[in-house]
């Protein structure tokens, strides 16, 4: 990259055509796939399967349509720390939410409890909502 | 403007030394954008997945009130625009100008088209009352329904916006494109909104099945 | 001025070439003087605050109008001055100049940030007068989806402000990553840039969730979408890990670049390599990285599981450890150095010994049995306003004083800038260390009412404020006299060694007439002795 | 009066009623001890360096140039690693003591709602609103929800708080060790009236706790009207209704009994009828220039309390 002289068109990396084509047919493919498997109720294993497809097919658009195969290690890092702390934020706040009263079952059911936040009513930037509590 | 080809030649930004640093910064700068969006529509999914685990008979109930055919059609459309985006930029690195416009027009109408579909899907959504909360007024089995109609109008609409927004992006790359801008020496502007429309593409592949499928 | 060498503040002239300008010296300028008055302003809501709060009960505010006066402090401070502070002024000044570069890589998005930083304040200021929200600047639901108040404009403010610091610290890591100059290796950059790309990082990974946080906020309260809303089967908890996810890492968004202008003005007042860069460097991105992992330390009594407590316990102490790296790093600088007290060090030391008092409060705060008592209570408002204030407003003050004769090409009356050091030294202990005492007692934070057994403590709180005010206008009229009658400052007026002193003060609008190339480390000072290191 | 905040305990914090307090007491004392011999020790070495190698002439230059020293780093990284995961250890396990309740532990439901506590005790149907009175010596485990946003139950002299979840419970728990009056505090923002939003905590002997129990709660039987009135002003009306005239969210009750109202429903004379009608259904005659906010105390009231606040809004002239 640093030898690049100005002026002179430097072409950049071009995708080859059998790729993007093949991108293309296997995602098209896949996506069928998923709404076929969809049909069928395969208990716990239908998420399973989809949520691969539905990873190959990123992976697919990723390396393919947006060029990672040939990209610098770096950017690519770049981009995937995205999804890393996305996975941070999912996976931490699902240590709250999944082991809530661990240690104190209160036998009641922990979602369900019906006394409403009454939004406050009239004067406000939203008195129409009153009409629609409860 | 070199009459015989109709091209513009590009010119360096005055704070940079080289076209391949400006490339560079313009790559980088695209990616830690699109990160940025990951991260917002990454919100939402997080969203998704504990509402998810709090209310999964939801969720099941909820895809039998979406239509899996008309999804399908988006998710074909979506991802061939992917495909024409690509080619467009292909074209300018061959210095076809023509074949370059023509793909972006075609990404930009099969972006209209999903566009449309969407508009169908929202308009049967409104029909059967299926709305967020506030004005939620269908029918359904489970009693949080409301709350995955919130949440569906929420990723989907803001999963538009973006589509909106990359068609104006297309717009502005067909002025462009037919101005000479773009040739073999320059297309950064294509590429980057190439790797957005990918995102974007990327987004509605996660979308799909979760929102229509599984259950 | 008749003579004057042409610099960017003087060509070209007009006001249109301000407003359109791409010079990131001017864009830096016109982001100072937007922060100082949105301090201003957030100043004049917590003198308000601590007025009322002279005695128990109704002295000149409703409850609502205090409310709307601490909502308003915490908003304006936090979103338009301590996160923009030091990053959108200082660095956006000093970081192409360190870099020896001729500006920022994208300019034109550099202004834009600073556009949309006016537009986000516009709609603040704007939702001031349509019924000011009351929430508190952390928006919890479902009070905030509830309260009849002007909410949603203050959120707004807030999203677009949040876009402005993504494109903000997107700019500076593009800039450092692609145009440091020949020799300058990752580790000959001055510890300010490590510091700002640590912040970059955070900005641009942490803010994207504020603003679909407060995008969710809005239409939860225009639709009712009920992702956060308990009577619709949301949680209000996860309101919380959304904002938190942000908020907390905003806190180091706002402590990171502080800790960078220390780093930059010990070397310099002490003419001494700085001690450990490495670690310095590292701990840099350390904190920013490990800062991602504790959002869950604000929520230890919010009905989170003792599990997550666990997790957030464990890393909120390890985000401790890069910080007192620190600490001891700038100290051991200090040994066998040639100090010379000048303000801008002076702000240094008053930044050390308040941020140490933050940090060991801190720790206090970070386990957890302690902080099922101290949470919510006056505890946690000293422990952040000595960080906050006594932390990033000092290093920010340090760092003015340290870059302004580079800035305006003007010197500052050295006599006057001690004496409102002092002032605000002592008016700011006075103001917030009584209120740890308040804080372990139990007096509970935003309390309009309160127990008259609090009151004395109260009081003295409040001179406070006035003494930290009044040293705050004499930093203003000493500024101002010196950008009016100041002597020319030197090209070099500290000795510094960093690229920035290489300009011209002011510098000229390219910043540079030749590339520099950078053959040695940022700090490569001369000793009076030779030394095997 | 409770027992004060300030005047009571150690310097930092007031004194210890509960199981916990000794344990986090010491934890922090622990800790502000560590903090003031480092903070210290920092600050007399950067003085000391101050001093010494000050600058005295315009030129002078470093003694010396040294730049690193990795065993220095890495002392000043692993003690305070070490002081860290200690406190971590410790704040850790006495959390958990804090939050898993004894099996044995007697249940109060808490109720929470803009601006007051509701306390009911399962065994003999009471509820009483404000004070919380409970026995000494005797693990007591809180069952806490909201009917609005989120509160937080805060007592400084047991060291616990807990917020009040709507949609949801959650659970602290306590072991008095002291008889005597606490003060109960919100502290989680709520609006209007969160500093107001009080409580007493009356830790009673085993013995008075029975009687008290007997008695069917508080006793209000041998009390005037007026003072049953006020008492119940002051834990149900006191958020959001002055008796001074001070603005709050719902009207004075200074001056209200015989005046002219203009209401939603035109105007009223402020009469028995109508206040009784506005305790029990607020939303009926709404007076102008007040929000419809109020709710209803029809079954939270006896009727004996109910003709106790209008006999005290009576007497307030």
């Amino acid at each position: 990259m640093q030898t690049q002289h100005e002026e002179v068109p430097h072409p950049h990396f071009m995708i080859p055509l059998k790729y993007t084509v093949g991108t293309l047919i296997s995602l098209l493919v896949l996506a069928v796939t998923n709404v076929i498997i969809s049909q069928f109720d395969l208990g716990i294993y239908n998420i399973v399967i989809m949520f691969g497809i539905i990873l190959v097919m990123a992976t697919l658009d990723m390396l393919f349509f947006m060029g990672f195969r040939w990209e610098r290690g770096f950017h690519i890092m770049m981009f995937l720390s995205g999804f890393v702390f996305l996975f941070i934020f999912l996976s931490f706040t699902l240590s709250d939410i999944m082991y809530r009263n661990a240690t104190d079952p209160y036998k009641m059911q922990p979602y369900g409890i019906k006394n409403l936040v009454k939004p406050l009513p009239a004067g406000g930037e939203h008195s129409e909502r009153t009409e629609h509590s409860e | 403007m070199d009459s015989a080809t109709g091209i513009k030649q590009h010119h360096v930004a005055h704070h940079f030394s080289s076209s391949a640093q400006e490339f560079e910064a313009a790559k980088l700068g695209t990616l830690v954008f699109l990160v940025t969006e990951v991260l917002f529509f990454g919100g939402l999914f997080v969203g998704y997945a504990i509402l998810r685990m709090m209310y999964p008979a939801m969720f099941v109930e909820a895809a039998s009130h979406l239509s899996w055919q008309l999804g399908l059609l988006n998710t074909i459309f979506l991802i061939t625009s992917a495909f024409t985006m690509i080619m467009s930029v292909r074209s300018a690195q061959l210095n076809k100008r023509q074949a370059c416009f023509y793909f972006l027009l075609i990404t930009f109408l099969l972006a209209a088209c999903f566009m449309g579909v969407k508009a169908i899907e929202y308009a049967q959504k409104f029909e059967h009352g299926l709305l967020p909360a506030m004005w939620f007024s269908g029918e359904g089995v489970a009693e949080t329904l409301p709350l995955f109609f919130g949440l569906y109008f929420a990723m989907t609409g803001l999963h538009g916006i973006h589509i909106i927004v990359g068609m104006g992006l297309l717009i502005w790359l067909m002025i462009r494109t037919r101005r000479g801008e773009f040739y073999s020496g320059y297309f950064t502007p294509l590429e980057m909104v190439g790797l957005y429309w990918h995102v974007v593409d990327l987004v509605w592949i996660f979308l799909f099945p979760l929102l229509y499928l599984i259950r | 001025m008749t003579t004057a060498k042409p610099n960017y503040l003087n060509s070209p002239k007009g006001i249109l070439s301000w407003i359109f300008t791409l010079d990131h010296k001017r864009i830096g300028l016109m982001y100072l003087v937007a922060i100082a008055i949105s301090f201003a302003l957030g100043g004049f809501f917590a003198l308000l605050v601590r007025l009322e709060l002279l005695n128990p009960g109704k002295l000149f505010l409703t409850s609502q109008q205090y409310n709307q006066s601490f909502t308003l402090h915490g908003a304006i401070m936090i979103f338009l001055f301590l996160i923009p502070s030091i990053p959108a002024s200082l660095a956006n000044f000093v970081l192409p100049l360190q870099l020896g570069a001729k500006d920022v890589a994208f300019p034109r998005l550099n202004l834009w940030s600073f556009y949309l930083y006016v537009i986000g304040a516009a709609i603040c200021l704007y939702s001031m007068f349509a019924g000011a929200a009351d929430t508190g600047w952390t928006f919890y639901t479902p009070y905030s989806t509830t309260t009849t108040t002007s909410v949603i404009s203050l959120v707004l403010g807030a999203f677009v402000l949040g876009f402005s610091s993504i494109f903000t610290g997107l700019n500076f890591m593009v800039t450092i990553h692609t145009l440091r100059p020949p020799g300058m290796s990752w580790f000959r950059m001055p510890l300010f840039l490590w510091s700002i790309y640590a912040t970059a990082l955070i900005q641009v990974l942490a803010t994207p969730v504020l603003g679909i946080t407060l995008l969710l906020l809005i239409v939860e309260r225009v639709a009712k979408i009920g992702i956060f809303d308990p009577t619709l089967g949301g949680d209000p908890v996860l309101f919380q890990h959304f904002f938190w996810f942000y908020s907390h890492p905003a806190v180091y968004i706002m402590i990171l670049p502080a800790m960078g202008v220390i780093s930059e003005i010990i070397p310099t007042f002490c003419r001494k390599n700085i001690f450990g860069y490495k670690y310095i460097a590292f701990s840099s991105v350390a904190i920013a990285l490990l800062g991602f992992l504790v959002w869950g330390h604000h929520m230890y009594i919010s009905g989170q599981s003792q599990f997550a407590a666990l997790i957030f316990s464990l890393i909120t102490f390890l985000v401790s450890i890069p910080s007192g790296i620190k600490v001891f790093n700038w100290i051991a600088t200090m040994y066998k150095g040639s100090i010379q007290l000048k303000s801008p060090f002076l702000y240094c030391l008053a930044f050390l010994f308040l941020f140490c008092i933050g940090g060991f409060t801190g720790v206090v705060l970070g386990t957890i049995s302690l902080d099922v008592h101290l949470q919510d209570t006056y505890f946690v408002v000293a422990h952040f306003h000595y960080v906050m204030v006594g932390g990033t407003l000092m290093a920010f003050i340090a760092g003015l004083h340290y870059w302004w004769p580079k800035m305006f090409g003007k010197m500052y009356n050295e006599r006057a800038a001690v004496i409102a050091w002092g002032l605000i030294f002592v008016g700011f202990n006075v103001l917030f260390f009584f209120q740890y005492i308040l804080g372990t007692k139990g007096m509970p934070r935003r309390y309009y009412n309160y127990l008259p057994e609090f009151q004395a403590l109260n009081i003295v709180s409040t001179v406070g404020s006035w003494i930290l005010a009044a040293g705050l206008f004499l930093m203003l009229g000493y500024l101002i006299h010196s950008l009016l009658k100041g002597k020319p400052a030197p090209q070099n007026p500290w000795g510094g060694l960093t690229l920035e002193w290489k300009a011209d003060s002011p510098p000229i609008t390219e910043n540079f007439e030749e590339i520099h190339i950078v053959t040695g480390g940022p700090y490569e000072y001369p000793a009076a002795t030779k030394s095997a290191h | 009066m409770n027992e004060g905040l300030m005047k009571n305990g150690s310097f930092w914090m007031p004194s210890q009623a509960s199981t916990f307090a000794p344990g986090i007491d010491v934890l922090y004392d622990f800790i502000f001890w560590l903090s003031v011999v480092l903070f210290v020790g920092i600050f007399v070495v950067t003085a000391y360096f101050i001093i010494k190698y000050r600058r005295k002439t315009d030129d002078q230059l470093a003694v010396a140039q040294i730049i690193h020293n990795d065993a220095l780093e890495l002392t000043w990284t692993l003690i305070p690693l070490g002081l860290v995961m200690l406190l971590f250890v410790w704040g850790f396990n006495s959390y958990l003591g804090m939050t898993v309740p004894p099996s044995d532990a007697m249940d109060i439901k808490v109720t929470s709602k803009k601006w007051n506590w509701q306390f009911d005790y399962p065994e003999k149907k009471i509820t009483t609103f404000g004070d919380l009175t409970v026995p000494v010596d005797t693990p007591i485990r809180l069952v806490m929800s909201s009917q609005d946003v989120i509160h937080s139950f805060f007592v400084p002299n047991l060291r616990i708080k807990q917020d009040s979840m709507p949609n949801r419970y959650t659970t602290v728990w306590f072991q008095a060790t002291k008889v005597g009056r606490f003060q109960i505090f919100c502290a989680e923002y709520c609006g209007d009236a969160h500093s107001d939003m009080l409580g007493n905590l009356i830790v009673l002997s085993k013995k008075d706790y029975e009687k008290w129990l007997d008695n069917g709660g508080p006793s209000t039987a041998g009390m005037s009207l007026t003072d049953l009135g006020q008492r119940v002003y002051q834990t149900q009306c006191s958020a959001c209704h002055s008796i001074d005239n001070s603005p709050k969210t719902g009207p004075t009750f200074k001056g209200l009994y015989g005046k002219l109202t203009q209401t939603s429903a035109g105007a009223v004379k402020a009469d028995e009828n109508y206040l009784r009608e506005s305790i029990v259904d607020p939303m009926a005659k709404i007076v102008t220039g007040y929000p419809a906010g109020m709710i209803t105390f029809a079954g939270i009231l006896k009727d004996r309390e109910i003709d106790g606040v209008i006999e005290y809004i009576k007497t307030l002239k």
